[in-house]
């Protein structure tokens, strides 16, 4: 791929949300415009990886201005893998959406199509102000979508939601005015190790940071995460999963890596924080009690896990811990739509309303247990080799604690998921309250039968396609552990992304 | 139309603003007198005040002009029977009240209409009643 | 030092009302947060150069930073979007209450 | 590659359970014992050279370079033992299986049973501690399926078993890590081979404890030790299986596997023989209180792996053959014993003992194949589980530390066996023999059932006459674990020394209990301990779920406030630690103060103070109107006029929406408390605090930035535009500002996409007009005379005057921003002025003026690729009459968009909010969703972008979507 | 020119005072209907005069349309923001001055006939 | 002091004074003629303040300004009726 090429994968996006906001068209056209742009920067991001997979980079000053005045768009190991990643999750998340009928809310395409272009641009992006652009222009659908879709409570969480991200954009904006009050640019090539260098940038750089940790919903700021995402519908839970707190994290990593040079001085921080929030959201998990909540929890939980490789920063730590947010994203995803085609045929999340669905549903069983199996670090699933290598770089650099916390946090995890297999798929199904579909009638009619609804086979496909997904990767595990160790490498030393950014 | 009712219109809006500011500084002037100094004089009213504008522009000009003279201020108006109902501060009696919007109407009149403008209605009355209230 | 105590004066008064209850007092909160970071950005440009960077106007070499005026011109719209979707949210539901009566 | 062969085959088996049972239903059984037979056979044919020889077969195969881990295989003698039982007895339980359930499919079984196979076989034969730990965990993944697989009532049982084994696993998941980390190789014959073990005790302790944690719980020792009886409620092969001959084996390979490395390890030691013996005991008198056939084996189960676990504990070469050929012995008769009460429970329906006895004479074969595994359990020669028991009194009596340390463990484990054999005793003749009780209509099962059990039994009779053949094994198995060329002399007969004096001890002693119990009769039922495993778990679990609502609770809030809070106390604290540090500034770089600038700080206190006080909503949006407009003159007073004037129409486009807003909430703000009141100020001062230092200290301390110089000189000449902010926005940074329009467009779009399916407040009845329908002041047609005349012959003034700051933006003050802003104004101004809203609603398509304007200018964009990028204007000087020429620009075009996109969402705002009341058909939540929980705009046959329960939708959206 | 600066300024500071005298009414004035009149002094001819010392400090024909353009505006939104405001706060029932002489735009009750949607003057807006 | 300063201090006492009559109503048209003082007084300051920084294009901005005051004033009208027309 021409690295000229690479803002056509924001405004690939962009502009067919123009256009589907402009036109009425027909079910099935609107329905493959919504996919073909992820589809499209899949394929493209397959190609990226294969460019850089040798620690190489693409880039490109758009417009062509002067390097430094520009924005320059970036791809490296890591990006590639983001876009990748995100690109299958928006695609399968959006085919998910249209499976339960989500899609025909008002406007549901365009915000898709438009959060997607801002995720995409985020983790191109060399420059710390368009990135805060790129993170509002994937913001804005978010508020909508969740406010749009959902339960009864999406109101009250629609507006926990923007409060908080705007509080966070704001700081983050601070952030930038900071740094470049006292750095003199935002071109993150030019601040290459600023941070380490000068206290002002990096405390600049902290606020930024912070902001980044609120949006990635870090303890102790982790709330709004959990009070938020299961009010939405299901397949919106999934996308979020996947993308906003993950930019976030990649940010977080590219910042750290580049503008403070992996600076070993404020790593503790780090470790503590993120230890902790291993520990606060995998207790919360477990106490939940419907799927999504308990899904949510977890996903703090595992931010932690993610966030732990940046604050170890070590070669290991830093591949475990990209490989994990890789693994993440996939495997949450999987849960959420899981989960979620329960939610939709059966009307509730709750643990207490559903029971003996594994007999009903044996292939959609299947597909959770793997993923939360995977989730709980065992194997041979993706998870296992996350943990492992996670555990193994705490243990190399030292952190004895945060390495048993995660550890023991994984037993956590089982457990709750275990909660949701127990009260989900195995035991006894309820009584239903009501007909759950229209009751067969036979003859006479005098008779009618309760049929319990079942999941209908096309709503299983995204989620089978993820958990297969999760299963590859712990199986053939190499393969994203070399991506992951390129990318790592190229964190620890940036001299190749500065040059690729100023050049 | 004649050139003598065309000079006049000209005219007419040529004078508009001088009465424009002439009215505000009058105006002004009595307001501000009475902020500034202790006791107070204010007597208001609300009063209804029939006219002879036409169009809605004529109307919406004739209330513009009363709010903009400091110590009186269009609270309502009515398109037909064109009419405005003034608040005015110094509210010695109806008529008074009427009196001084209807000079604003004359100026304003003057200026909107190349054909002249029509007597006031209580110069009307005065002709047909064959003297003066 | 007295734009410094402006922002201080505007977060002070951002925070307090983001900390309120009702939804409108929290956007109202959120405005002048708004205006707060905008003018941090300004701030970060320099104040000592003060002239309108115009070059039809001004030379290049008093001309004041354009680029963190340009960055709170972007930012000011996004944050005017932002505020008008909050503003949607607080016309919904039963009220802008945003806790449970006490 | 044998190896490799081995895991393949039993992959492919797996693999190949669906069709196998899609084929064969129940009897796919016999296929899968015929494949295990046949490795079994295959590992026989390995034993001349692994065990006569004392080779080692290895293969290695790359698996994750990146981290050092591969696919290592290797077969010792240990290996060797482990994997014939595994795949020996599983060849047994597979044929059971087929006559123990019920004609029909069984693939959840057979494909579990057989992935259980593939997990414990490489278990075995890893040679790689992370491969170890992937196949330790997978059994226990098979487990917790294969007990769920009983139905609703087993799945306490199963999570509880899961759980425990988990934590086990996690145990040796750190001692991987650490080993690994430590050694620096994950070959576990090159870290056992390390000479870390001995050179730092600490970390051998550290290891010792994480590996025997493991090891116990697979294992069930105790404390742990109550699994294994809660998982009875598996069928009965699974129980064979799993829980006599492999699953719980694994702890024992485990403690065998290492104990080369901590054999000098004393907490090993201590640990492994004293928890070893008490749960030899404790399981032993367990046993002979159960009713339940099943659990009582399981119990006995429990008891033999203590006795094992302890002989490990001694670790000589004595213990370690006694090791070897006890878990031998204790998988032929404890697989046979419980495929045994699967046939009792199969052909009486019942294995309570309680309701059983007298079978012998309608079940003689049964009976017999029952006495002799019951016999070898009890220790009872000539059948093997006399030389393995008596083989372990021997080892136990080596166990290291003080004298009298041999004489502890042997006593107790010669206790243990009184209770074996009364068990034992109790088992057989509860159900043979004494009184017949229950149903009298009770037929020998077929031969095919017990043919499993009988040959498992059987070599229990043929090992323990020929014990000799099992010496080659002994020494091999002991060679890999103690180490050194230990010649094993297992015999039925070996004279009268101490171990026999305990045999005897512990079978005179067993008849005297049963004797004295009534066959443990009286003992059966009684409560010896005040809890139960179980129910200390599930204890232990609501406590962990009650904590974690807990935790959960610390941000159950649907307050806004309380999330926000904590970001901006972090903040706070972040400002202290910088103060707290301090750090070095450069001082301020020029003038940075002038005193005009005191008037806006007068201004912005007063603009603040209003604000924070007043308790009237339109006060307070007029307040912060003040701050904003203060912020314009800020703005104004630095230069920045493009800024300004967007600040200002924002800012006043703000007020208008907010009007339009507040008219439907009450009209003052919520209440709170004095105390909350005080708290918010305190927080916020420090806030304030905080920026106002940040502001302070780190800006203004240098000069203009190279970059922001770089703009100023060359803006010109890159892009003709002499207005730099506009030539960043439109040219250098059009990114920025094409990100900016889309969040600006998506903004009209979920304001029109949560109104479709919210809905909206009705205006509150606070501001109810109270004045009569026929006063003059009422009619809105009258009365908005006025102010329509006035904005009619405003607007077209403003489009003029917004065309023209959108066409000078490049060069001057203007810009698409400014000029759309001042655009939407204007038809703000008509909208306000209309007489009613249906009147107002401008009649534009607006969400569509929004998709154009994204369009044309993602568009203009594009059309930078002809020079090369995206976004890269193009410049062309058009002539002009007069000489004169037009500098144009695609930056224009993307102004345009810029401009229509604003337009669109101002309409967008203007058209929704501005309802006088609620839509018709709109409605609150609670009556329009159908039910909780249930997404009301994912109704599954509804037209896109027509949705039913709103009218109006059609025209609201501009006609559409 | 100086002297034309001088006159812009004094221009400026009459306007300002007029403004500073209007925004007094605010507080002398007795009812929301005569403060109204307070603000179109400060409005109309405070304004007026500072933008009039504007031109005078930068007088060009451009600017002279722009002034006058402004000034147009200007006027226009004292006088029919102050009129919106009149009818908005009658409508709602702000209080009259207890010195009123009397209001034509009181309907008689008997011609009330939809005194019950919309009860008279019976509820002042007092919102403070 | 310059006459100028005198000017601007007046108008922000004028401002003061409104933010007062703002804050205290009592009538929410109390509280809507109180701003539009301040408006205008927003248009006053960014005259005089032109004046005193000597900034060209200030006419157009204020201009922008007088434009402004007029839709606040309005829909602060419009609210303060409820939203009746
Ligand atoms: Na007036
Ligand atoms: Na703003």
């Amino acid at each position: 791929m021409n690295s000229a090429l690479l803002p056509l994968l924001v405004a690939a996006p962009l502009s067919v949300a123009g256009l589907l906001i402009l036109t009425w068209l027909p079910l099935w056209l609107s329905r493959t415009l919504l996919l073909a742009p992820s589809a499209v920067t899949l394929v493209a991001s397959t190609a990226l990886l294969w460019q850089t997979r040798d620690g190489s980079m693409l880039s490109h000053n758009v417009a062509l201005w002067a390097e430094g005045v520009s924005i320059p768009f970036v791809v490296d190991t890591f990006s590639a893998l983001m876009l990748w990643t995100t690109s299958l999750l928006v695609l399968v998340c959006a085919a998910f959406a249209i499976a339960v009928g989500d899609d025909k809310a008002s406007y549901f395409g365009p915000l898709v199509l438009v959060l997607s272009a801002g995720v995409t641009g985020a983790l191109m992006t060399g420059d710390l102000f368009n990135l805060f652009v790129f993170i509002e222009v994937m913001l804005l659908p978010a508020y909508g979508l969740l406010a749009m879709l959902g339960s009864l409570r999406r109101l009250k969480s629609g507006r926990i939601y923007v409060t908080l991200n705007l509080l966070t954009s704001t700081i983050f904006l601070a952030g930038v005015a900071l740094v470049y009050g006292a750095a003199d640019t935002v071109n993150l090539g030019r601040l290459a190790g600023a941070a380490a260098e000068s206290p002002m940038v990096a405390t600049g750089m902290g606020v930024i940071i912070l902001a980044l940790s609120v949006k990635s919903a870090a303890v102790p700021v982790h709330g709004w995460l959990a009070r938020t995402y299961p009010s939405t519908s299901p397949a919106v839970t999934a996308l979020f999963s996947g993308l906003h707190t993950k930019v976030a994290i990649y940010a977080i990593y590219r910042l750290y890596a580049v503008v403070f040079d992996g600076d070993a001085t404020f790593l503790w921080i780090g470790v503590v924080v993120f230890s902790l929030t291993m520990l606060v959201g995998v207790l919360g998990a477990v106490g939940e009690d419907t799927t999504r909540s308990i899904l949510v929890f977890h996903m703090i939980s595992q931010i932690g896990y993610i966030l732990l490789g940046v604050a170890l920063f070590t070669e290991l730590g830093l591949m475990a811990g990209i490989f994990y947010l890789i693994h993440h994203m996939i495997v949450k995803a999987s849960l959420f739509l899981s989960t979620g085609a329960i939610e939709h045929t059966h009307g509730t999340g709750a643990l207490n309303r559903l029971g003996g669905i594994a007999k009903r549903e044996p292939l959609l069983a299947l597909i959770f247990m793997g993923a939360a199996l995977s989730l709980a670090g065992l194997p041979p699933f993706s998870g296992f080799v996350a943990k492992l290598t996670l555990v193994a770089g705490a243990f190399q650099a030292g952190e004895w604690v945060a390495a048993v916390i995660a550890v023991a946090v994984s037993l956590f995890t089982l457990m709750s998921m275990l909660k949701i297999w127990g009260g989900v798929f195995w035991g006894k199904e309820p009584e239903p309250r009501r007909p759950v579909e229209e009751p067969q009638t036979e003859g006479n009619g005098a008779t009618s039968v309760l049929v319990r609804p079942k999941v209908p086979t096309v709503m299983l496909i995204p989620g089978v396609v993820l958990a297969a997904t999760t299963l590859s990767i712990g199986l053939g595990a190499t393969v994203l552990l070399d991506l992951s160790a390129t990318a790592a490498a190229n964190l620890l030393d940036t001299s190749t992304y500065v040059e690729a950014v100023l050049g | 139309m004649t050139v003598k009712s065309v000079l006049i219109w000209i005219l007419g809006i040529l004078w508009l603003p001088v009465y424009l500011a002439y009215d505000l500084l009058v105006g002004s002037l009595r307001v501000g007198w009475e902020i500034l100094t202790p006791g107070s004089q204010i007597a208001p009213a609300f009063v209804e005040v029939p006219l002879r504008c036409r169009t809605d522009f004529e109307i919406s000009m004739m209330a513009n002009l009363v709010s903009l003279t400091p110590g009186s201020l269009t609270v309502a108006a009515r398109h037909d029977p064109a009419t405005v109902w003034v608040h005015a501060m110094y509210a010695e009696s109806h008529s008074s009240i009427i009196r001084y919007v209807h000079t604003i109407e004359d100026n304003l009149l003057r200026a909107t209409r190349p054909e002249g403008i029509p007597p006031r209605p209580e110069d009307l009355d005065r002709d047909e009643e064959g003297q003066r209230r | 030092m007295t734009l410094a105590i402006t922002i201080g004066v505007l977060v002070f008064g951002a925070v307090f009302l983001m900390l309120q209850r009702g939804l409108v007092r929290i956007i109202l909160g959120f405005v002048m947060l708004g205006h707060a970071v905008n003018l941090m950005l300004m701030s970060a440009g320099g104040t000592f150069r003060r002239a309108q960077p115009l070059l039809g106007y001004t030379s290049a070499d008093t001309a004041s930073d354009p680029l963190p005026q340009a960055f709170v011109l972007t930012a000011i719209v996004i944050a005017f979007s932002i505020t008008i979707y909050m503003l949607t949210l607080a016309a919904t539901g039963t009220d802008d209450d945003t806790e449970d009566a006490s | 590659m044998v190896l490799l062969i081995l895991l393949l085959v039993l992959a492919a088996a797996v693999i190949g359970t669906p069709l196998a049972d899609r084929l064969l239903g129940r009897n796919a059984g016999w296929l899968l014992a015929a494949v295990l037979l046949a490795l079994a056979g295959v590992v026989l044919s390995l034993a001349p050279s692994v065990l006569a020889d004392g080779r080692s077969i290895e293969f290695t195969q790359p698996w994750m370079p990146q981290i050092g881990v591969e696919l290592r295989l290797r077969m010792d003698g240990v290996g060797w033992l482990f994997t014939l039982l595994v795949t020996g007895v599983g060849a047994l339980i597979m044929a059971y299986s087929t006559r123990y359930f019920p004609k029909g499919r069984r693939l959840g079984f057979y494909f579990l049973m057989t992935l259980f196979a593939f997990a414990m076989t490489g278990l075995v034969l890893a040679d790689d501690v992370v491969l170890l730990f992937v196949f330790w965990e997978l059994t226990t993944i098979a487990s917790f399926y294969l007990i769920g697989l009983s139905g609703p009532s087993a799945s306490r049982p199963a999570i509880r078993t899961f759980l425990l084994t988990a934590m086990g696993g996690l145990a040796l998941l750190t001692a991987v890590v650490l080993m690994a980390l430590r050694v620096g190789t994950t070959q576990l014959s090159v870290i056992l081979a390390d000479p870390v073990w001995s050179q730092d005790t600490a970390f051998a302790t550290t290891v010792a404890v994480l590996v025997l944690l493991a090891a116990f719980t697979k294992s069930a020792q105790f404390p742990f030790h109550y699994w294994l009886p809660d998982a009875m409620a598996a069928s009965t092969p699974v129980s064979a299986y799993l829980h006599a001959a492999a699953m719980v084996k694994a702890g024992i390979y485990l403690l065998m596997r290492f104990t080369p490395a901590f054999s000098d390890v004393a907490v090993w030691n201590a640990a492994l023989i004293t928890f070893g013996l008490i749960t030899a005991v404790l399981g032993a008198v367990f046993a002979l209180q159960q009713h339940d056939l099943k659990k009582l084996a399981a119990y006995s189960t429990v008891s033999q792996l203590g006795l094992l676990v302890a002989v490990i504990g001694v670790g000589t070469e004595a213990a370690l053959v006694a090791a070897t050929v006890h878990t031998l012995a204790h998988a032929l008769f404890k697989a046979a014993l419980f495929m045994m009460v699967g046939v009792i429970d199969h052909q009486v329906g019942t294995r309570d003992l309680r309701e059983l006895g007298g079978l012998a004479r309608r079940m003689p074969v049964s009976a017999g194949v029952t006495v002799l595994s019951v016999l070898s359990m009890a220790g009872i020669p000539p059948l093997l589980g006399f030389v393995s028991k008596e083989n372990v009194f021997k080892g136990l009596l080596e166990a290291p530390g003080p004298e009298w340390a041999g004489a502890l463990a042997g006593t107790a484990a010669v206790v243990a066996s009184v209770f074996t054999f009364a068990y034992s005793f109790r088992f057989a003749h509860g159900t043979f023999w004494g009184s017949p009780r229950g149903t009298t209509d009770v037929r020998e099962a077929r031969t095919t059932f017990l043919a499993g059990p009988a040959v498992a039994a059987g070599a229990g009779l043929v090992l323990g006459l020929a014990v000799p053949t099992l010496n080659q094994l002994a020494e091999r198995a002991t060679a890999d674990t103690a180490g050194g060329d230990h010649p094993a002399e297992l015999t039925l007969w070996h004279g009268l020394s101490v171990d026999l004096f305990m045999s005897l001890a512990a079978i005179g002693l067993g008849a005297v209990l049963v004797w004295w119990t009534a066959s443990g009769e009286r003992l059966a039922g009684r409560t010896l301990f005040p809890v139960t495993g179980p129910t200390v778990f599930e204890a232990l679990h609501e406590g962990v779920i009650r904590l974690g609502h807990r935790v959960g609770d610390l941000t159950r809030s649907d307050s806004p406030t309380r999330h926000l809070v904590v970001p901006i106390l972090v903040l706070i604290a972040l400002t202290v630690a910088v103060t707290v540090t301090g750090i070095d500034v450069p001082d301020h770089f020029g003038e940075t103060t002038d005193t005009v600038d005191w008037l806006l700080v007068a201004l912005a206190v007063v603009a603040v103070i209003g604000a924070v006080v007043t308790g009237s909503r339109m006060a307070g949006l007029v307040m912060v109107g003040i701050a904003g407009f203060t912020t314009a003159l800020w703005l104004f007073l630095l230069g920045a006029y493009d800024v300004a004037l967007t600040q200002l129409v924002v800012e006043i486009l703000t007020v208008v929406i907010a009007a339009l807003v507040l008219r439907r909430l009450p009209k003052r703000f919520h209440k709170v408390p004095r105390s909350r009141t005080v708290l918010t100020a305190l927080v916020a001062a420090a806030a304030g605090v905080s920026a106002a230092m940040g502001a302070y200290f780190l800006t203004g301390r240098r000069d203009i930035s190279e970059t922001g110089q770089y703009f100023l000189d060359h803006s010109v000449e890159d892009t003709g535009g002499s207005n730099v902010v506009n030539t960043i926005l439109v040219d250098y940074r059009a990114m920025d500002t094409l990100g900016e329009l889309v969040v600006l467009g998506v903004a009209g779009l979920i304001i029109i996409a949560v109104l479709n399916s919210s809905g909206l407040l009705p205006s509150h009845g606070d501001r109810r007009v109270v004045v009569s329908r026929n006063s003059a002041a009422y009619d809105a047609d009258d009365n908005t005379l006025i102010m329509r005349a006035v904005s009619y012959s405003l607007l077209p003034l403003l489009v003029i005057w917004s065309v023209y700051l959108m066409l000078r933006g490049h060069n001057d003050v203007g810009g698409g921003f400014i000029a759309g802003l001042v655009g939407g104004a204007g038809f703000a101004l008509v909208y306000l002025a209309a007489p009613s809203a249906e009147v107002a609603r401008i009649r534009l398509a607006y969400p569509m003026i929004i998709g154009v304007g994204i369009l044309v200018a993602v568009f203009s964009g594009l059309l930078g690729y002809f020079d090369g990028s995206f976004l890269r204007p193009l410049h062309t000087e058009l002539d002009l009459p007069l000489g004169d020429y037009a500098h144009i620009t695609t930056a224009l075009v993307f102004d345009v968009g810029v401009y229509l996109g604003v337009v669109g969402v101002i309409l967008t705002a203007l058209n929704q909010l501005g309802l006088d009341e609620s839509r018709p058909g709109d409605s609150t939540l609670g009556i329009m969703a159908p039910t909780p929980d249930q997404p009301p705009a994912s109704t599954p046959d509804q037209d896109p972008g027509n949705h039913p329960e709103d009218p109006l939708d059609v025209a609201s959206n501009g006609g559409s979507r | 020119m100086i002297s034309g600066e001088l006159a812009g300024d004094l221009l400026m500071l009459a306007g300002a005072l007029t403004f500073l005298v209007g925004a007094l009414g605010m507080l002398r004035l007795p009812d929301m209907y005569s403060r109204l009149s307070g603000v179109t002094v400060s409005g109309a001819s405070g304004t007026a005069l500072i933008l009039i010392g504007l031109l005078v400090h930068q007088p060009s024909w451009m600017n002279m349309l722009k002034v006058a353009l402004a000034l147009v505006i200007q006027l226009a939104t004292t006088a029919v923001g102050g009129s919106a405001m009149a009818r908005a706060g009658y409508l709602t029932g702000a209080p009259k001055a207890d010195s009123t002489l009397f209001d034509d735009l009181v309907v008689e009750a008997e011609e009330d006939t939809n005194s019950e949607e919309h009860p008279g003057h019976t509820r002042p807006d007092n919102d403070s | 002091m310059s006459i100028i300063d005198i000017a601007l201090a007046a108008i922000v006492v004028s401002m003061i004074i409104a933010t007062y009559r703002i804050m205290r109503g009592p009538s929410g048209a109390d509280r809507g003629s109180g701003s539009d003082v301040i408006f205008f007084g927003f248009v006053g300051l960014v005259a005089i303040l032109g004046v005193r920084l000597e900034t060209a294009l200030l006419v157009d901005i204020v201009v922008v300004c007088t434009l402004v005051g007029f839709l606040a004033a309005i829909s602060l009208a419009r609210l303060t009726a409820g939203g009746k027309r």
